[in-house]
């Protein structure tokens, strides 16, 4: 069985980018991956991208022969992966499958989705992309609200408070205060985010991810030649799931089954178990999502995922650093946002994170799709 | 909003909450699947009556609204179990205060309207039960 | 290396299918392909959907997911491919090399689309998302144009006339005849070609392929598993490519580069050459780009594409009949069409197609996306 | 058509046919491109002023058009080969008929209106070499 490691990264400003176009953005975190790895675009030999929905974005499909032009990669295969926000790591997974089946040596993974070309009522319209369109859409609905049905359901079952829930905004801006690449740099309180304005009651605009344009990429080689690079990072697991796409078809609004089974896979295929794991990026779309995949993921019992903030065992300088980036809050360009999180564990992996863990040596990504209809986990560690 | 054919292609199921049952299993589907998930081939999918009836398990009130509804904004929208056992996102009409348990029956109200002067789209909402809301 | 079988396929008719929607289609094709196969849904372990635009089409992505969900699939991984038209081909590539990864045995590979929910000349903006936004669609270009630059270019060079271009519909119609699954079922003559209505200059209606609604899958399988199956037909060679997005940044109009190199890989890898191939579908968009196909595929010398339909070569009874089915002219779900081809070269190795070629043992499936940005190109094999 | 964001990120470019070139190689771009795709990393990219001249390689006439473009067909589009080397597709201006190998001139134009009573964009149009067609 082949293993796959990552050898190269690169990404953009997370931001709204009104001077730059996709291909541009797509064009510089690419080259910044290529650099990274120490490569020549020449040596590339597959492209893989992550996007969700550069149809109504940008009007825009057939995404990755565009990118694969752009980057001066003709005639690579280039293939676009969508899955909503969990594109990326999709993608990603996709190009380790590839090179697992030993048609590639070389491939690039990247994500990335320009979101700001059109008003805010349409690009919440698009979102919803993700949901059911037929059935959740159709009434009104938005990506907060469904959030909003799971906080609100998850604050009634497990008595999660208002302030216990800012925990997560409040430690994912204090996080990202040292990532140059975050759309926003700035601490927020209990009482800031509380007084926020509402979106969808009871989250509101601090829980919420921005709306955000950006690129991501990584480069993955097998091991064939993974010792041609330094300090390859190596996939030890990968895992994903499908559930229901409509939230009301799925027996519990507290847990995301996708997640769990997911994250299973990927423990089993990296040996190692959640009490493993060193440093994590985790979905935190809305702040809820953050609490909820603690619990999926087995750092935390159900309905205890809070605790993991109130000790700080998820804040830097904990047992468990969570988002260490800033999460999803410090931009969220859906696309790009699965490699943006794989980038962010490979730095801690290699030491040369922003905001440094001390040493860690087994790292998790949990990338999630819509209101979970697809999860995506991946294991990243320092020794093959 | 939905595109005039999907309007037009749901309207009898979402007018008048016709679901559909598995005769396999047992288990009832609204929305409607024309696949039973636990059956699959070994299923038989029937039409099904919904009343309607059922218990909020969860509500939100949107604020900031998707293209199409703006003009409606805030409005709240619930997670309803249904008494017959299927689960259906769905809106609370107006003026009747939403709550986790509480129980709602279903109304015919004006959904949204289609551009400036164009096609107004009717379907269901959910009222608290026992309450007046809205008309 | 793992060996991949085809075991199974279903399609939907190719159709204006106004009561039905994209889930509708979709678990059709996946539940005809299952049964096919003699398989139960359960038997499944990971889903492929091509799919082009459904976010511009019905203000849907994720679409894997709901397709997994709709077909009571979950929580197997579910992934959606995009590359324009040649999303089918892409979709079951990316399936191919998900087997030969070792991490699966059974596999579904879907494609789909719903394409008449909306008006006609969104239809044409939303197809247009293949072709080069910001320098094609900008100016009012369509994907009929663009095939008329290259048609033009072509009749120009090589002197190719209106009747002989009018000699792909004619055949490709004779040949849908027999096609229950058709969206029209009827001759057309070259007086009816010629004056048929003028789309975009010089190419007219019956040059066109139709918006249509549709969706096809087959199940896949590892040669691990494929003795439990009666009548699998290989995967000999699998082929992928990219070209520039615009039609103008390529320097010549009347040829294909990703064609081309996708065809090489995909003999190379089956140890065979065009001389080779018994029956073969290739991506007739439009007319031209049969032609094209012929030559990009080695079937015939550059500008003497038009003797093998002049010849008969490629009529059903010709020494390699193309597009047996009907070809896309008989109904093209773009993100279907890959998998509706591969189909067909099943069914015609299998014995069991509606328009059978007498015993072939080699074809060939040519789809393309755009004008080209992406080729796929697979061989299938009646011996492993 | 295009989005508003994107008609202003070009419009310097397109309205004044500004490209870019390849220090490293020579070979230049329109529509600009801001990596050389045979040099790359090695590639010095800088603006270039491109003179509009050049000569149809192909054309067509649109007669069943695009959303937004519906009102103004049919309308010629030719691939234009531009004397500095780059090829480019654009709309030839009406009265003037398109030949294989004719030469052709850059022209400012109205491309189309947004919306009904929206925005009018405006843009490079060729002309037939020689002679006078619509303003
Ligand atoms: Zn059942
Ligand atoms: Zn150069």
């Amino acid at each position: 069985m082949t293993d796959v490691a990552i050898v190269g990264v690169g990404c953009t400003k997370m931001d709204e980018h009104w001077t730059k176009s996709l291909r541009d953005l797509s064009t510089e975190a690419g080259a910044l991956a290529v650099k990274d790895a120490g490569l020549d675009g020449k040596d590339i030999q597959a492209l893989y991208v992550g996007n969700m929905s550069s149809g109504r974005f940008i009007g825009q499909e057939h995404l990755a022969a565009l990118a694969a032009d752009q980057a001066g990669l003709i005639p690579i295969p280039a293939t676009r992966c969508e899955a909503a926000c969990a594109s990326g790591s999709l993608a990603f997974r996709k190009a380790c499958l590839a090179i697992k089946s030993g048609e590639y040596d070389i491939i690039m993974a990247a994500g990335g989705e320009k979101m700001t070309d059109i008003k805010g009522p349409e690009a919440i319209a698009a979102l919803m992309g993700a949901a059911d369109q037929e059935w959740e859409s159709a009434i009104g609905l938005t990506f907060t609200g469904l959030y909003a049905l799971m906080a609100r359901a998850y604050m009634n079952t497990y008595g999660l408070t208002r302030d216990e829930l800012s925990q997560v905004p409040i430690k994912n801006h204090f996080h990202g205060l040292k990532n140059p690449l975050a759309q926003f740099r700035f601490e927020v309180t209990a009482e800031q985010v509380a007084r926020s304005a509402m979106i969808a009651d009871p989250l509101r605009l601090l829980d919420c991810s921005p709306i955000t344009d950006g690129a991501a990429a990584v480069i993955l080689v097998s091991d064939r030649v993974a010792d041609r690079f330094k300090n390859p990072i190596w996939v030890k697991g990968s895992g994903q799931a499908s559930g229901t796409l409509a939230l009301h078809d799925r027996p519990s609004l507290t847990e995301i089954p996708a997640t769990q089974i997911a994250a299973k896979r990927a423990y089993d295929q990296a040996g190692v178990g959640p009490q493993d794991i060193e440093v994590a990026e985790v979905h935190d779309c809305f702040s809820i999502e953050e609490i909820l995949a603690y619990e999926d993921l087995g750092f935390a019992p159900k309905g205890k995922g809070k605790d993991l903030l109130l000790n700080k065992d998820t804040w830097i300088g904990g047992r468990l650093p969570v988002n260490t980036d800033g999460g999803l809050k410090l931009g969220h360009p859906v696309g790009a946002t699965g490699i943006k999180q794989l980038i962010e564990i490979v730095r801690q992996l290699r030491g040369d994170a922003y905001n440094q863990v001390k040493d860690p040596r087994i790292g998790l990504t949990h990338n999630i799709g819509g209101t979970g209809a697809t999860a995506l986990v991946h294991i990243l560690g320092k020794e093959r | 909003m939905e595109s005039a054919p999907l309007y037009w292609r749901l309207k009898r199921q979402k007018y008048n909450l016709i679901g559909t049952r598995c005769v396999t299993c047992g288990e009832s589907f609204f929305p409607p699947r024309s696949f039973c998930p636990t059956c699959r081939r070994r299923g038989r999918i029937e039409e099904f009556q919904f009343s309607g009836k059922g218990e909020i398990t969860s509500y939100t009130i949107i604020k900031s609204a998707p293209k199409g509804f703006e003009q409606f904004a805030p409005y709240t929208v619930a997670i309803i179990k249904l008494d017959e056992g299927a689960l259906i996102s769905g809106q609370v009409v107006q003026g009747t205060p939403a709550t986790i348990g509480g129980r709602v029956v279903p109304v015919f109200r004006k959904m949204y309207e289609e551009g400036k002067e164009g096609i107004i789209h009717y379907g269901i909402k959910w009222q608290v039960d026992g309450t007046a809301a809205e008309k």
